[in-house]
């Protein structure tokens, strides 16, 4: 049965703040899309959206959450945009068993060691993009590596996982540096970047700090003098903010490009007409997870947290956004992921026409194997 | 020779390097100081007015074909009009109460300017074009240092050094000071100051302007730059000296190049390395490295 | 040292980046005495109180109260000691009443003064001597007036007041009677003489009828070096002094 | 009404002037009429308004209201620069010696508000105190040099009414007479003196008439003529 | 006698509040509350506008949430040892900026607490920019089960009343007396015998406990220390909290503090939030106070009430 007449949907994500590009209003605008193509009802009960601003702090995160859940009935929380507020609010949708749908947060403990039963982490993570990154540019022949890593947490384990991929795929790690976060001035990192002589620098920050870190190596001539630079977390946004002069030759991974076939150009077109601007992977993860959401809803008849969950996974996730895509146990959906190079100027032909994509990399291949999982809900055979 | 292990040209680029980011704490600092010496307001919208300063730029870059060159002369006389307006409005009626009250006031200042510009440009920023004549790197011997970054230096230091002249050796100058120590004294004498004070807050604000005009081909022209380095100005204000010219501008140098050597030698300490060096100087010149006790 | 000084300074010198202010002064002070500290402008007067004081530091030489080094001591120990001073420019807290003021004062004595857990009402034991305080200064009406309110000259009082709250045994005072008009000045010069009793007082001052009237022993200073030492007679008969501060004219010592 | 002593010209005229400092009513009602050439005191206990009315004539207090005319102009409603580019030159009470300017640095700062002042050099001959120390920072002077200091600024200025408070203060019996001689100098040069005294007789001999001033207002005039019967009036006031 | 009647007055509101108001977010109110009111001990009564009291609200958080997670302790001994920690971090902290008056004090508290955020970006035990999740609230001496919301919130009442109380007290103390006569007239003040700057330290340190109390409360109440509360972001809306309610004044604080979190809590959904971001509001009503009511709410309301008394 649904719960007091209604499915109610909370939006928790970064509206003001320094992911609000990336995620923000496009988010709340792909969730009123998906609302809208399910005719704002679901399982004959309306859909009702609320939004708000956590402005990645753990703290207001929690409190909203809590308040939701206690005054409001929520019954899904979405989005999420750092790692902290996704914690934070894992562990409140764990005392009173709510559904979590993570799009914009990407650290892998989610579905590792911090796992839970009723969330569910969509469009991509940092092994994913460690993988993909690492894994891809070793075997184009960039054997030797240096980092730099933003001083904190995230940034640490990005450094790992990927030091980790390219030394199993027989590439060398010269050296690493650890910039304080955030930073603005990169100049010197990519002094001692150059000075170490590796062919690829890997960038294992974000947002801001990794822009600036482009902006210097661009000006410090680093692609010039014959070294490439490799994303390990940079959406299209970072990317049309840079331009493309200072970010062609940049190689990431993405769980989502607009421009990769018929299905995401039409989505893409519709969210373009209604933000002016072409969605990120979080964006359109969004939406994509709130589908299958409402799927799952429509074939139980229930929105109570833990049944729909397990509705969704055992669903397959087949739509624009998601290749391949299967919910595991851990709540990580597991979907194909793209090694895209940024295209040089003259490459470009339309606006936003930023990417090629190198390679398809599958889902399997992609995420953490179950059998490396810390979660305890994966049953160890 | 090397230090920790670190070959010299390196050690030497690195000081360059740091160089640059000092010219910006002196340029900003500068301002901050000129504006506390005269108004006795800690100016918080400072880091605001440098991304103003930057904003100006591009929008002119944009949307009204202005280049780096005319931008540099523009900007910071548009923003240092708009920072001439705040004062007329807004600071001048706080002149007769506690000092506190003008950092209150430009605090709040600072979470609008910026939440607008966040909100209407969003977070992530634009790229602003190096001018094409600063393209491309010049020879230092040890170091390939762009040219844009030579000019950043070149352009603060003279900037730093007229100001120092025009405060110390001028009329205008002794005006100043004086308008610093009493101002209703020198409006006594015949001295226009109310006038004064409402320029020099607009040169002040210029000064961040012509920084974050600087500043746009390097980092990208966002909302958020400003808004942390502020805090480290006034770390360079308190150790320079409040109210000291010459200290502000020194001290900015002399930090940057501290903080450069700090990213080679120890960078996960880089940030906090300006914060610990203010601690030892309260603890051995309350007053800091240029300022008299009161 | 001998019993009978209760201040001694030897060869005290202060320099400001190579300028000398106070120039090996020997400054002795009896006990019991109302000692002036007289001299030209720019003579060091103002600066021999803040090194007694300790305001400043000296450069050279030693400061000896009641027969200790005092010469590093912290402001505020001196004052424990016993040495309290009076400012040129009228020192109250002016949002105190007037009884409070004094009562800041005596509060040091309880020796609760960080115990911030105690209630204020602790401090009403202190009333009945701080009204005997605000009596012998002229202050009883007085009583529950804010400061700011109070005619300046009742504020140099209030003032004086304070200063005796703590029981002090050497007295500076700062140009006691500076700006004040002439009915005041004879007031606060009646009030210093009657305190004076029981200890001692050291005191600049330019209006000389207060210093010929009160003064048991003045000393007189000219760029920083003592010039002249003795009674008003003595000091003002020599012609040192009389060239280097009191001017030509006969009706000097009325000053005002 | 025409003075005895210069009937050509009227120099300052104030009318029922009122001031105040935030709430507190200061001024209640002041009149004064000073011509060219005259030196007149005011005279009055401590807080009776000497220096506020000293202040208020330059629009240094807050709000004022009246009517205040100097060389025949209204200026009651201008600010406060604008006052002395009328020719007025100010001597606060407290001397204003700017620390971080030199001697000569706040010497040479005010600026010029009529043609016709004294010569730098005219000035340090007065003066040969400062000459000797013009390199020094200003509040490195002995508490007299910077009371000559203050007075020799606003000579160069050409300011031909003086506003003088408390000139003598804290000052030593030799300077005193010094100062003297240095208003007399100038009262035979036709300048225009207000004279803020506690000193009376240091003001006595040089005035031509006295105010006398308590709680806001003026409460007798004084001419020198009359002095000698007024003495037992002016006691019983200012206890002098 | 009204202030009696007044105080029992809100107490009775206090403990009744929960069955009209959500209790969390009341909770959350309260810990500002605390949080202003130690800021105001400071700023209102003893002159000094710290610019960084985040740093104590911050560690003392992190303590708090470590002591009960990693090490297992009784809530209250969190609280207690996430107190002391506050007041150490004071300790340091206030010696070094105590040193300067005014606006060198703010400035030099803000940098430091920069440093201190630096610090805990990048110590383990803070969990980072993850922060310390999952933070168990326990029980209270052992007995009362704080997992409802109901029975911690009438601790955090109680911890707050406490907490309250000795704010007023020392105001009134002996203590009290000779900071108010530092802030009139510091020079005077030590050539009374009075080392001022013990006495600005206490009062700092003393400020800084409270604040971590509140910090400590509050990371028990939301089950997480996060970065947020150490960033000087936060020292700013303690200041505005501060200002808005009444600088100076008893109640001001807590006045200042219901109305930020509510209105922040209001901007965070509501849709005037997204189009006028949360900073702008603060922003300008930051702008607002300083230049067009001084006293506060709470300020500007007594001078009301004192008006009517005295024309009536
Ligand atoms: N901080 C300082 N730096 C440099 N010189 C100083 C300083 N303080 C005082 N002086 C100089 O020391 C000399 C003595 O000054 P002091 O104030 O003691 O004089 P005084 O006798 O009290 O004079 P007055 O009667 O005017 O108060 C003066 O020449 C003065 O310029
Ligand atoms: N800035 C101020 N704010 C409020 N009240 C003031 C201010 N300055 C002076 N007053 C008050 O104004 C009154 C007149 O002061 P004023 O200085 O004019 O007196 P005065 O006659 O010059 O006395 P004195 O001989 O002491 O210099 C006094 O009661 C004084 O307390
Ligand atoms: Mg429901
Ligand atoms: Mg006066």
């Amino acid at each position: 049965a649904i719960s007091d007449d209604a499915v109610k949907i909370g939006i928790l994500t970064d509206l003001s703040g320094t992911y609000s590009d990336l995620a923000g209003p496009g988010v709340v605008v792909a969730a009123e899309m998906a609302i809208a193509d399910v005719g704002g009802k679901v399982a004959g009960k309306p859909v009702v959206l609320l939004k708000a601003d956590h402005q990645n702090k753990a703290d207001i995160a929690a409190n909203k959450a809590r308040e939701w859940g206690d005054v409001e009935k929520v019954d899904a929380y979405v989005d999420l945009v750092t790692t902290s507020t996704a914690l934070a609010v894992m562990e409140i949708a764990k005392q009173n068993q709510k559904v979590v749908l993570i799009s914009g947060a990407g650290s892998s403990r989610i579905t590792n060691e911090d796992c839970n039963p009723t969330t569910v982490h969509w469009t991509y993570d940092t092994y994913a993009l460690a993988k993909g990154t690492g894994s891809a540019v070793v075997k184009e022949g960039g054997k030797t590596w240096f980092f730099l890593t933003a001083d904190y947490a995230f940034g640490q384990n990005l450094q790992k996982d990927v030091a980790a991929v390219v030394e199993a795929n027989g590439g060398k790690v010269l050296g690493a540096v650890k910039h304080p976060f955030p930073a603005s001035d990169f100049s010197s990192f990519i002094l001692q970047a150059q000075a170490s002589g590796a062919q690829v620098i890997g960038l294992a920050n974000a947002g801001s700090d990794t822009t600036n870190a482009i902006k210097a190596a661009n000006e410090f001539g680093v692609v010039q003098g014959g070294q490439k630079l490799a994303g390990l977390l940079v959406f299209i946004s970072d990317v049309h903010s840079l331009g493309l002069p200072v970010a062609q030759g940049l190689t990431l991974t993405t769980g989502f490009y607009w421009d990769y076939d018929d299905k995401t150009r039409e989505w893409s077109k519709r969210f373009f007409d209604k933000t002016g601007k072409m969605p990120t992977m979080v964006q359109a993860g969004v939406y994509s997870s709130l589908m299958h959401y409402f799927k799952a809803i429509e074939a139980t008849g229930s929105d109570d947290g833990p049944t729909v969950v397990k509705k969704m996974k055992e669903t397959p996730v087949e739509d624009f956004f998601a290749r391949n895509g299967k919910i595991r146990e851990d709540g990580r959906m597991v979907h194909d992921m793209y090694l895209a190079e940024v295209k040089k100027p003259a490459e470009s032909k339309a606006p936003w026409d930023y990417y090629k994509i190198l390679r398809v990399i599958p889902g399997d291949e992609a995420y953490l194997p179950l059998a490396e999982s810390k979660c305890p809900l994966v049953k160890k055979s | 020779m090397d230090l920790f292990n670190i070959p010299l040209p390196a050690i030497l680029s690195q000081l360059v390097v740091g160089l640059i980011n000092g010219s910006f704490y002196a340029l900003l600092s500068l301002g901050l100081a000129i504006i506390f010496g005269l108004l006795n307001i800690i100016n918080f919208a400072h880091g605001a007015q440098y991304m103003l300063g930057a904003f100006a730029a591009w929008f002119g870059l944009q949307y009204l074909g202005i280049n780096y060159w005319v931008a540099l002369l523009v900007a910071p006389l548009a923003v240092g009009a708009f920072g001439m307006l705040l004062e007329r409005t807004m600071l001048s009626r706080l002149y007769r109460e506690d000092h506190l009250y003008g950092l209150l006031l430009t605090f709040g200042l600072a979470l609008i300017i910026e939440g607008l510009f966040v909100q209407g440009f969003g977070v992530s920023g634009n790229p602003y074009a190096t001018p094409e004549a600063l393209r491309g790197p010049v020879n230092l011997g040890f170091m390939m240092l762009p040219k844009y970054r030579l000019w950043v230096i070149v352009v603060s230091v003279v900037v730093c050094i007229a100001c120092w002249l025009v405060i110390e050796r001028t009329k205008l100058g002794a005006y100043l000071r004086a308008g610093t120590e009493n101002p209703r004294l020198l409006q006594a004498f015949g001295v226009n100051v109310p006038l004064m004070i409402t320029l020099t807050y607009g040169f002040g604000v210029a000064l961040a302007a012509l920084a974050g005009v600087l500043a746009a081909p390097i980092f990208q022209v966002s909302p958020k730059m400003g808004s942390d380095l502020i805090i480290v100005v006034f770390a360079v204000v308190v150790i320079g000296g409040m109210g000291s010219i010459l200290g502000s501008i020194v001290t900015g140098l002399g930090l940057g190049v501290i903080e450069g050597a700090t990213k080679v030698v120890w960078p996960e300490a880089s940030n906090t390395v300006i914060f610990v060096i203010m601690a030892i100087v309260l603890l051995v010149r309350p007053a800091g490295l240029f300022g008299k006790e009161k | 040292m001998s019993d009978d000084f209760v201040l001694e300074t030897r060869q005290l010198v202060k320099e400001f980046r190579g300028f000398v202010a106070v120039d090996h002064v020997d400054l002795k002070v009896r006990r019991g005495h109302i000692h002036a500290l007289i001299g030209p402008n720019g003579a060091g007067k103002t600066t021999v109180f803040n090194l007694l004081t300790k305001f400043l530091t000296p450069t050279r030489g030693q400061i000896h109260f009641n027969g200790a080094d005092i010469t590093y001591a912290k402001p505020a120990e001196i004052a424990r000691r016993g040495i309290v001073r009076s400012f040129q420019i009228s020192a109250v807290f002016p949002h105190l009443t007037a009884l409070e003021n004094v009562r800041v004062a005596l509060q040091r004595s309880l020796g609760t003064s960080f115990h911030f857990w105690r209630s204020g009402r602790s401090l009403e034991v202190l009333n009945a001597r701080a009204e005997a305080l605000l009596a012998d200064v002229g202050l009883s009406d007085y009583r529950d007036t804010v400061t700011v309110e109070m005619p300046y000259g009742r504020k140099r009082a209030l003032e004086i007041a304070t200063t005796l709250a703590l029981e002090p045994e050497l007295m500076l005072l700062d140009e006691p009677t500076q700006g004040m008009g002439h009915e005041d000045v004879d007031k606060v010069a009646e009030l210093i003489k009657r305190v004076s009793a029981g200890r001692t007082i050291l005191m600049v001052e330019h209006n000389l009828s207060v210093v010929s009237k009160l003064a048991d022993r003045i000393t007189v200073l000219a760029r920083g070096a003592v010039l002249a030492e003795g009674d008003y007679a003595t000091v003002s008969q020599d012609p040192k002094v009389r060239e280097a501060y009191m001017g030509k004219s006969d009706d000097a010592a009325g000053g005002h | 009404m025409t003075s005895a002593f210069q009937p050509d010209f009227e120099q300052l005229h104030v009318e029922d002037l009122h001031a105040f400092y935030g709430e507190s009513h200061i001024l209640h009602g002041i009149d004064l009429r000073v011509n060219r050439g005259e030196l007149v005191t005011l005279l009055g206990r401590n807080g009776a308004g000497k220096t506020t009315t000293l202040r208020a004539i330059l629009g240094l207090t807050g709000r004022r209201t009246g009517r205040i005319s100097l060389n025949g102009r209204d200026i009651i409603g201008w600010p406060t620069h604008r006052i002395a580019h009328l020719g007025v030159g100010y001597c606060p009470e407290e001397r204003g010696i700017f620390a971080s300017l030199s001697v000569e640095e706040n010497l040479l700062l005010p600026p010029a508000v009529r043609s016709g002042g004294m010569g730098v050099e005219e000035i340090y001959a007065m003066f040969p105190n400062l000459a000797e120390r013009r390199r020094s920072q200003g509040t490195r002077l002995s508490g007299g040099e910077q009371q000559m200091l203050a007075m020799a600024r606003i000579l160069r200025t050409g300011a031909n009414l003086l506003l003088l408070d408390e000139i003598t203060e804290g000052l030593a019996p030799v300077i005193v007479q010094k100062l003297g001689e240095v208003l007399t100098a100038l009262k035979a040069k036709g300048y225009t003196v207000i004279l803020v005294e506690q000193n009376f007789r240091f003001a006595a001999p040089l005035a031509d008439r006295h105010y006398v001033i308590e709680h806001g207002r003026v409460v007798d005039e004084i001419a020198r003529a009359a002095l000698p019967g007024k003495m037992d009036a002016l006691h019983t006031r200012l206890g002098v | 006698m009204y202030q009696k009647a007044l105080y029992t007055a809100l107490l009775l509101l206090g403990l009744v509040a929960p069955y009209a108001i959500y209790p969390v977010f009341l909770m959350k109110v309260l810990c500002f509350a605390l949080f202003a009111c130690a800021f105001n001990l400071l700023l209102g009564f003893a002159g000094l506008l710290s610019f960084g009291h985040a740093a104590f609200f911050g560690l003392a958080g992190y303590v708090c949430g470590h002591v009960l997670k990693v090490w297992g302790l009784p809530t209250e001994l969190g609280l207690i040892v996430g107190t002391l920690a506050a007041g150490a971090l004071g300790l340091a902290v206030g010696a070094l900026a105590i040193r300067r008056q005014g606006i060198y004090f703010a400035m030099i508290t803000l940098a430091l607490s920069q440093m201190v955020y630096f610090f805990f970006l990048q110590a383990p035990f803070t969990g980072g920019e993850n922060g310390l999740q999952g933070v168990p609230r326990g029980h209270f001496l052992g007995v009362v089960d704080l997992r409802s919301d109901l029975a911690l919130y009438y601790v955090v009442l109680a911890v707050f009343v406490a907490g309250f109380w000795l704010v007023q007290r020392t105001v009134d103390s002996p203590f009290g007396q000779v900071l108010k006569a530092i802030r009139e007239n510091e020079p005077r003040a030590i050539s009374l015998g009075y080392e001022v700057d013990r006495y600005k330290l206490v009062a700092f340190v003393l400020s800084a406990s409270l604040a971590g109390l509140a910090g400590a409360l509050k990371s028990v109440v939301l089950q997480l220390a996060s970065l947020g509360d150490a960033h000087w972001h936060m020292s700013g809306e303690v200041v505005l909290m501060t200002l808005l309610g009444g600088m100076g004044t008893i109640l001001g604080p807590v006045v200042g503090a219901a109305t930020v979190v509510t209105l922040q809590n209001y901007l965070a959904s509501s849709p005037i939030g997204s189009y006028v971001p949360a900073p702008v509001v603060l922003g300008v009503i930051f702008v607002l106070c300083v230049l067009a009511f001084r006293r506060g709410i709470v300020g500007e309301l007594a001078a009301l009430v004192r008006k009517n008394l005295n024309l009536g």
